[in-house]
């Protein structure tokens, strides 16, 4: 396999070629795909050269170091994170062409359509309909807690397309195309005043088969490997000390003594504790992830960061006291990204509580961690061997 | 120590049922997150409800000033039912706060005043910061020279609607209480946008407005510190009929909703949290029952059952409505269920009247558990 | 209903009839049972009159008054906390008289058979086996846990005596002699180094069927009424503030100044908080039990009380830090009581640990308030529509 | 603040297999429970064979004093196997303290001493009370004229097995250590009943007792400082693998006990608990080799890594030990299981070289965050 100087060398020799400074900024990045220099750990052809995904650092340290742009991740979290692997997973070569190559240069931004009203925790019980029409299916229903829907391009996205058997069995995974006729976006306020999140609504939406990915039926384990990649990039980044909320609240603490009791120490002691211990965590997952043996430690540090987030910005709004009586703005707004440190006490305390719930709700963590990791058996099942349609809801 | 009731009298039980039958009809949740962004944000239509028809807002008035003659036990069984109605009504500020302090002072433009409190033509509250505990040093914020306020205070609770308040300032002879109409000159009143939309906020600001002196030197730091004490001790009932409303909703909740094939109440790690919900739901109310006694009976010991129902209460209110939103899943972080308000609620309750840690230091001082 | 001035003229007329300075303690014990001044609120002819219950503070406190000898409730507890109860409600007119007025005066102590290894929480799979024979019953089996089976008379004894149907409707309930043949007590030590509990061994012990409680096969429903009232008489005591481990940690607390810290001084009031708020929840039980009402608070005080002792003792560990690594005494004795606040913090520390598994463990506890309190459905289960003998173990 | 490498190396994994080999042939739980009360305590046997055959009595020793010349990085996968075995041998007060504290003293009789542990052949401590934590004063409760040492020493960890102690005194030229035979006359040793029957301690009596200085003033002090920051840092690998054996052994359990008809370990509110303890053994785990890479790399921050490790190891291994107890139920309860084990030895290491709070005073110090 290719070794971390030889990547060094081909970035220099592609950067030789492409100057950032004279080249459009797509332009650039499309040419860096089709140099293999996108994702390294991707096949030759799909923007990568089947290196080690550890060796990644490598090439976007050098692009950096020139200045050259990026294809702003942040713009496309869902694209680059889940819907790319999905697609190389399960895709056919005509649709890794048609899709990877806009997805990482940020042309195309994806979003995910699992969740339902009814279907949560227990996304399987998913009752969006896609009956099949010719060459096409008609989907119908309602997904929500959609990041992105209103500036995505593609979703990925799971229905039922088989109510008669159990509900596992008779799902199919689609990529939409969120410019269909029949696709309607709302932005769906939160407790924070904010919409960050839309739901959306199909009302006889046509996909063409060709966009079917993996086999009718088996849209479970798609969306499995889809889900496996995002517990993956959480927890993996490369954080420094009292970075996140921690930081925000030490601050605090440092700059107003005025706030200062023996108690708020005892507890602020407590939380930087547990933050800096969950830091290290997250910093062991990635060095096990980049040595080749990634561990389940992710889903400890999403646990962590749930109750850590939610016990510091308690913490904070009693530290302020009058101060944590207020609240910075209830208009609602459509925000690009999500910063938990960016506005007020009051922001950081409402959005907190979605930590534990967005993602996999905490209970269904522990239970993952329960079964998965530690091995302790299923509880007895009620709605596993029971056509779909007869379950109660 | 005498042993505290900590019962319900038959009394009460019919006072519970008569509010909490008016907050069933006027006061659903929806209605109060409709109002909560609209132009009137409390409810002046229900308080005046309450005030006439219920009698309510002078429980504890003398019924020679048109109240009810009550004692802090059944202003506490009010407390509980509007708290599990969040009511959008300026309770605290006026029946609770301004009516203590004002029933306390002996000069008859405070008689007055308490008067119209009670009949709910007026609306009343007290001059100090939300946050407040008992025990804190009079507050210097405001002087007084002749009569004539000058200060600001922030976090003033219930002061958008209300007609008049007691500022406790330091003029000539220390300490002092001087009630002001809120029409006056030189009053300023700057609404805070607040975490709690169902109780509003405010900064009074006084440049020169005109008070007349109702309480001065020892008096008025006694009237302050029993007005405290006694909101807080009432507040501990308020968060007790609040959390109990957010355990008894996420039950409801968790019998309707079903994943994997089954009511989500069936999960034992739901069963579990509620479980132990319910137990701190139960232990709340006798503390917060034990404070009210302790604030109705004359002579005992009263800082420290109040201290203790607010440093068992306030934490307790929080957990429950945490807990609720937790159990209601991603539908309690929409905008569109009531969730939101009680945590609103819940939190600014922790923090008024001083937080857990502030009621835990009056019980190392009466109880003998110094320092390190 | 007889009223409490009424209840206070006959203890008096009793009295005048039989002096407590004269009489021998155990005649005086008996006349005042046959005077139906034992237990007021059973009927006449068995220790009662048919009074309120809330009425026996009243005698109690006039023969204490008089300083007459009391039956020394403590050292039969179980005799008049679950005993007397279930042969009052389950048994005949025979088994109430030859029972209940030797176990009020304490001539004869009582002790209960119920748990075994292989069922603690799951009491119902029990397999201590009953098998009939003439008029007898066979039994062979252990139990374990069992409080006071080295003094005790009788005992409580719940057998299995059909295998064959599912395994709450094969028990029968029996009164069973502790001086007969086959019957073997021995000392259960624990992780404190004493032996408070014992196991019983049966081989071949013969019950005459005239000591079965209720009908066979009925002996869970039985069961179940003894466990109800050792639930009522849980967290009915009238405490005063700092009664219990939480006095013993504030005396230390007050008398050493040099082990205060910042940090132990926060958890320290929050154990008092919590002490006090629990005692208040137990005194508010007491009082809706003497209103007539009782609520299902005292679950709440069981589980508070386990979690407190437990978290009271850990923290008395850590506040005396070096003398938190001794222990007293690690010989093997048999204690006569128990006594949470006697012997050292180690103890303290060791012992509290039973109180979250002793008379039904929290998480029980947590099962029972969330289904009967609550009203939240049972999970799924697999064992009921089982034979016993059929069930995994 | 470079970033530390949380891994375990190679070596690091097979000096783990060895150790773990040798300590389940040897050293089961019911081994240590039968040994715990007789007039062996210590397997003095056992640390023979660790030091013999495989050479960890000496491990962070140099090579040319007969030890392994490793790291604290192997030194903490070492302590962890020790812990997970709960094994009856001096390690912590020979092979962490004694050692550390006569690797940094330049003499002769230190060297020779060092080498004298790293064989297994005698057996050394150091005479301070168990809980004094780094960053504690320099003791004084034991003073030194002319070399003859004198005063009294609580709580001194591996004492009755010892054969030498490193005795932090104060002379005419103030701090110093001094190296004591405790054959020597003059030298009592009195031991306590311990709450962890796996390792015991005593009370040290100095009479006149002649010991030979190993370092004097300033170096005396840091010398200290460094053998109780070190200790610190291995005992939190103690502590994770005594938690890691908890969890593992509960996990063990809940899938053989069956209730209901079931494995116990299929009901969620035993999953949940027995996730979370994975969570934080797996969180204590990430802090412990924190703390071993900083003491095994020279010139970075210590204290911090130290502190955080055993601020969170020490309530994370109490907490595996009652939950392992609390899942056990009854059984775990009874002597002849090894429950008790776990929990006295979790419960000593949590006041061992200082409690939580003390180590996070360490973090406000060393982090700037001041208290009040």
């Amino acid at each position: 396999m290719i070794t971390a100087d030889e990547l060094r060398d081909r970035v220099r020799e592609f950067l030789s070629h492409h100057d950032p400074g004279e080249l459009d900024r797509l332009e650039f990045l499309r040419a860096r795909f089709d140099a293999g220099l996108a994702w390294v750990h991707y096949p030759p052809g799909f923007g990568g050269l089947d290196a080690a995904r550890a060796l990644q650092p490598v090439v976007d340290e050098e692009f950096a170091a020139a200045d050259a742009p990026d294809n702003d991740p942040r713009s496309n979290g869902i694209g680059l994170g889940m819907a790319a692997p999905t697609i190389l997973q399960h895709g056919s070569d005509e649709q890794r062409h048609r899709f990877l190559r806009p997805l990482w240069t940020g042309e195309e931004v994806w979003c995910q359509l699992f969740s339902e009203p009814g279907a949560g925790s227990d996304l399987a019980a998913l009752s969006t309909r896609a009956v099949r029409d010719g060459d096409d299916w008609v989907v119908d229903g309602q997904k929500v807690w959609t990041s992105l829907a209103h500036t995505a391009r593609w979703a990925l996205l799971v229905a039922r397309t088989d109510p008669g058997v159990p509900k596992h069995r008779g799902l199919t995974y689609f990529v939409c195309d969120m410019t269909a006729p029949g696709v309607e976006v709302r932005p769906l306020r939160q407790i924070t005043g904010e919409a960050e999140f839309n739901e959306v609504f199909f009302s006889g939406v046509r996909i063409p088969d060709s966009q079917r990915l993996g086999e009718v039926g088996q849209g479970w384990q798609v969306a499995m490997s889809t889900l496996m990649n995002e517990r993956v990039a959480i927890g993996g980044g490369n954080t420094a000390r009292e970075d996140g909320m921690i930081g925000v609240v030490a601050d605090t603490w440092r700059q107003r003594p005025e706030l200062r009791t023996p108690g708020m120490h005892d507890r602020l002691l407590r939380l930087w504790v547990e933050a800096e211990a969950t830091r290290l965590t997250g910093e062991r997952l990635r060095q096990q992830l980049a040595a080749g043996a990634p561990g389940p430690e992710g889903s400890a540090v999403k646990l962590a960061f749930a109750r850590l987030n939610q016990s510091i910005s308690g913490f904070e709004t009693e530290l302020l006291a009058d101060e944590g009586l207020e609240y910075d703005d209830w208009t609602m707004r459509r925000p690009e990204v999500t910063d938990m440190t960016a506005r007020g006490p009051g922001y950081r305390y409402l959005r907190a509580k979605g930590n534990s719930i967005e993602g996999g709700t905490s209970e269904v963590l522990r239970n993952v961690i329960a079964e998965r990791v530690l091995g302790l058996p299923a509880e007895p099942r009620v709605d596993k061997d029971v056509a779909w349609k007869e379950l109660p809801r | 120590m005498s042993t505290p009731d900590l019962l319900y009298g038959e009394a009460e039980e019919d006072l519970r049922k008569n509010v909490r039958r008016l907050l069933q009809e006027r006061c659903d949740p929806s209605a109060v997150l409709a109002r909560c962004e609209s132009d009137e944000p409390y409810d002046l239509a229900l308080w005046a409800t309450l005030a006439g028809e219920l009698g309510v807002a002078g429980l504890v008035v003398p019924e020679e000033l048109g109240g009810a003659g009550a004692s802090a036990r059944e202003l506490a069984v009010l407390a509980e039912e509007l708290g599990r109605g969040v009511a959008p009504v300026p309770f605290l500020g006026s029946a609770v706060l301004a009516t203590t302090a004002l029933l306390e002072c002996p000069s008859s433009e405070a008689r007055e005043a308490v008067a119209a409190l009670a009949g709910g033509s007026r609306i009343g509250t007290v001059a100090v910061p939300m946050t407040t505990a008992p025990g804190s040093v009079f507050p210097t914020s405001v002087s007084a020279r002749g009569g004539a306020l000058t200060g600001t205070v922030r976090t003033v609770v219930d002061l958008e609607v209300a007609d008049l308040v007691v500022v406790p300032a330091t003029d000539e002879d220390g300490p002092a209480l001087y009630l002001l109409d809120l029409s006056s000159s030189g009053v300023r009143r700057t609404p805070v946008t607040p975490l709690d939309l169902t109780r509003r906020i405010g900064t009074l600001g006084l440049d020169g407005a005109s008070g007349r002196r109702i309480a001065s030197s020892d008096s008025a730091e006694e009237v302050l510190q029993h007005t405290l004490t006694t909101a807080a001790g009432i507040l501990a009932s308020e968060q007790t009929g609040l959390a109990q409303l957010c355990l008894d909703s996420t039950v409801e909740y968790v019998l309707t909703r079903y994943q994997f094939g089954r009511q989500i109440g069936s999960f034992q790690a739901v069963k579990h949290r509620l479980a132990d919900l319910w137990a701190g739901v139960s232990t709340a109310r006798a503390t917060a029952r034990g404070a009210a006694d302790a604030l109705a009976t004359s002579g005992g010991d009263v800082d420290i059952p109040v201290a203790l129902a607010q440093a068992y209460c306030c934490d307790t209110v929080v957990l429950a409505a945490e807990e609720h939103l937790q159990l209601h899943g991603g539908i309690g972080m929409t905008w569109e269920h009531p969730a939101h308000l009680y945590l609103g609620r819940a939190k600014s309750t922790q923090l008024a009247l001083g937080t857990a840690e502030r009621h835990r230091a009056t019980i190392a001082a009466r109880g003998g558990l110094p320092a390190a």
